[in-house]
């Protein structure tokens, strides 16, 4: 009689133990509200995507309720909203997006094909709310460029606004290099830039410790 | 007896197999989407242009500024001390290592503050912390530095205070000669916290 | 959620008793599983006793492929965790050293602590020996300092080097492991059946 | 079969698999609690570090590798490791006391050398062991165990290396064990 033919009952007691926790794992697994659809290089890829965007001639259409299937959602909060907003629009402030029957409502909207149009005070203010749900797979979410300020100004006349360009993101609006330029007459210097030296972080080891 | 042995060794069998079958991100480890939703809402990244340029111009050492746009217009000019990681390229691991460094303060600089907050969400997405968002960007950044406009006479003694600092800052950052000695102070108390006046020059 | 600590869901201050209550039940196990005697031990490396490898092994294949099911079912951040940085000639070189160590003095560290438990004087002299050797490592030190630091690959995990999934090293790791445990029990036995002497 | 190995003569070890299935999930709840492995050596190497730092302070902080162990706020024994060792030697004892192990001193050794002889092997195997967990960053649980077990690469080769070794050298030494 050897030690390892000890019946290893005790042993098949304690592995077990262990897949009933494992299976209780499973089964309490928290199943998350949203998931990310888009991996990461898929959203980074999705920012160059126009097909995301509203743009403020557009708006026309929805007022005039000559589009069918396009809500419009106002991100800002309750007060302001009262005080004014896009005719047809509805309130659903950021503090409450996380609320499980607004999400339930974009699901709702996604699947019967319906367009949701993000828009805040200014383009920025939509912008992150308007990434996360792209991300997480409301691919009929756009955002309207330029935000409410922007309509607001324009609002009499939205069809020219087609040809202005004053609304749109990532342009230079001004020449920097010669704006910042020193004004003792050196010129713009166009010196290739030496990479500056900056920390970079090591893979992290978190928790130090070990033998 | 031997039995026992064989469910055992099945169970672990089982065990190892099934790890096969579980989906593990490959990615880089990510915020849950609706914690990423609850932080987006929050204002509190951004900064505006008169803190960068304070933070610059004390040397703040925590400070490390990441330009978003492309490399051709970051040659063309950037701020001091910048780095250069082009939005579409941020995923690339050289890049990263950039982030996530303890007790750093990242702030994104685009033209305006769009593709800095695009950045921002996305890095935000990979866990990262200390990222803020340079509000108006460069555009924003001519406009109170580089050139600042002065305020009316009777503007508030914060305004006055403001385009006194943004003069000192200008002269810092582009050589310009001062117009009154008075005003070319440059104000360094980069951390005191300071209440946002109205007429400060918003971008 | 976890890891409890780093992630702060358990106080620093409470740091110190839960190691206590770790290496208890470590060295309960350890001695349980008769850890505590050179002759057990050696074994492993004669054939007649392979305590260590079942032990080792058993403890190993549920650990990691534990770790596989607690990353999966959000338990446990992986990137928060602790991984052994990688010195691959030190690393080698201690191993082969600490090979002639275990074969010479039939114990390792953790092990000779537990027999050192139950008045094993061969164990307390192996911590000596163990207390002298990192005090002679440490005078010595400059001599090797240059090679005990080369090598370095940083905090590597096997992933990072091959680019292979760890569930398939958990698996790779399993099926070799049940295999070792089945083949040695023949091998234990006849073995055994040949050795005049065998006394725990 | 030999005479001595009745069942009255079987020490009471438990089943290896129920040691191991145990010990992995010890393994298991301690990166879930701390975020890192087990370890031993580390202690033995906070000691080394207290008693220099004892008997000659300024050798020992200057020397490139115990300097960096000495910090002034606390003790060098005030460590993690130290603390789960002591814990290791209790429940030693608890479990030798429980299975009726825990006797007066006494050598477990081979069969064909002298007790004495197998002490003045133990020293020279702790020596190099020593040596060796420090060259391997850690010994067989910290680096061998936890190592791999965390899929960590240099667990893996420690883990080889020590057994590899052993397996390799054993002819050789077989006199001390059979």
């Amino acid at each position: 009689m050897h030690i390892h033919e000890l019946n290893p009952w005790r042993t098949l007691i304690a592995l077990s133990a262990f897949v009933v926790l494992l299976i209780v794992g499973f089964l309490t697994m928290h199943k998350p509200l949203l998931t990310y659809e888009k991996s990461m290089s898929e959203s980074v890829a999705a920012l160059e995507d126009s097909d995301a965007y509203f743009y403020p001639w557009q708006l026309e259409d929805v007022i005039g309720n000559k589009a069918g299937n396009i809500v419009l959602f106002d991100i800002r909060d309750n007060f302001v909203f009262g005080q004014g907003h896009i005719p047809g629009a509805e309130n659903m402030s950021a503090n409450n997006l996380t609320r499980e029957e607004n999400i339930e409502r974009l699901k709702a909207l996604r699947d019967n094909g319906t367009t949701v149009v993000l828009y805040g005070e200014d383009e920025l203010h939509a912008n992150g709310p308007w990434m996360l749900f792209r991300q997480v797979g409301f691919s009929n979410v756009k955002l309207l460029l330029g935000g409410y300020r922007y309509y607001f100004e324009h609002k009499d006349d939205l069809a020219a606004t087609k040809n202005d360009d004053s609304y749109k993101k990532g342009i230079a609006r001004f020449n920097y290099a010669e704006m910042a330029a020193p004004e003792d007459g050196t010129g713009v210097k166009h010196v290739a830039k030496q990479p500056v030296q900056v920390e970079r972080r090591q893979k992290s080891n978190v928790a130090a410790g070990g033998c | 007896m031997n039995r026992n042995y064989i469910i055992l060794t099945l169970i672990m069998l089982i065990l190892a197999f099934g790890t096969l079958f579980l989906k593990m991100d490959d990615e880089l480890d990510q915020v849950d989407p609706e914690i990423l939703l609850q932080e987006i809402i929050q204002p509190t990244r951004y900064v505006t242009t008169d803190q960068v340029a304070k933070m610059i111009i004390k040397g703040d050492p925590s400070l490390m500024l990441i330009d978003v746009r492309n490399e051709e217009d970051f040659q063309n000019y950037s701020l001091p001390r910048s780095v250069n990681i082009p939005l579409d390229s941020l995923l690339n691991p050289e890049n990263l290592s950039y982030l996530g460094i303890k007790g750093t303060k990242v702030v994104f600089v685009s033209d305006d503050d769009i593709k800095a907050d695009q950045m921002w969400v996305l890095t935000k997405r990979l866990g990262y912390k200390g990222t803020y968002v340079m509000k108006g960007g460069l555009n924003c950044w001519m406009q109170t530095i580089i050139e600042p406009q002065q305020p009316s006479g009777d503007a508030s003694y914060a305004d006055q205070e403001t385009y006194s600092f943004r003069k000192g800052a200008q002269m810092y950052f582009t050589g310009a000669s001062a117009e009154s000695s008075d005003d070319a102070k440059v104000e360094v108390q980069v951390q005191r916290r300071e209440k946002s006046s109205v007429a400060a020059g918003g971008c | 959620m976890g890891p409890l600590i780093p992630n702060g869901i358990i106080g620093d201050g409470w740091d110190f008793v839960i190691a206590i209550l770790i290496g208890i039940a470590f060295g309960f196990i350890l001695e349980a599983a008769g850890f505590s005697s050179s002759r057990n031990l050696a074994g492993v490396f004669y054939g007649y006793n392979f305590v260590v490898l079942r032990v080792f092994f058993t403890a190993l294949i549920v650990a990691m492929v534990g770790i596989m099911y607690f990353d999966y079912l959000g338990w446990l951040d992986l990137s928060k965790i602790f991984i052994l940085p990688t010195y691959l000639g030190p690393m080698i070189v201690g191993g082969v050293i600490m090979g002639f160590g275990f074969i010479l003095g039939g114990y390792c560290p953790g092990t000779s602590f537990t027999g050192v438990a139950i008045g094993k004087l061969d164990a307390l002299f192996f911590t000596i020996g163990l207390y002298v050797g990192i005090f002679g490592f440490s005078l010595a030190f400059p001599l090797f300092e240059n090679f005990y630091n080369s090598g370095s690959l940083g905090n590597v995990t096997l992933t990072d080097v091959t680019g292979i999934p760890a569930s398939y090293f958990a698996l790779a790791f399993t099926v070799v492991a049940l295999a070792a445990f089945w083949g040695t029990m023949f091998i234990e036995k006849r073995v055994r059946k040949n050795m005049k002497q065998y006394k725990f | 079969m030999n005479v001595n190995n009745t069942i009255d003569n079987q020490p009471k070890y438990i089943n290896p698999y129920l040691g191991g299935v145990l010990l992995g999930l010890l393994i298991l709840a301690t990166v879930y609690i701390t975020g890192r492995g087990l370890g031993a050596s580390g202690a033995i190497k906070s000691a080394v570090v207290t008693t220099s730092n004892t008997i000659a302070p300024a050798a020992t902080k200057s020397n490139n590798y115990m300097g960096k162990f000495v910090s002034d706020d606390h003790s060098p024994m005030y460590t993690w490791l130290v603390f789960e060792s002591l814990g290791v030697l209790l429940g030693g004892l608890l479990s030798g006391m429980l299975f009726g192990r825990v006797k007066k001193f006494r050598t477990d050794r081979g069969p064909q050398i002298t007790n004495r002889k197998r002490l003045f092997w133990a020293l020279i195997g702790g020596a190099l062991f020593g040596i060796g967990s420090q060259f391997g960053r850690g010994c067989t649980s910290g680096a061998a165990l936890s190592g791999t077990s965390t899929f960590a690469l240099g667990g893996v080769i420690v883990m080889f290396s020590i057994f590899g070794t052993g397996y390799i050298i054993a002819y050789f030494f077989r006199k001390l064990w059979i």
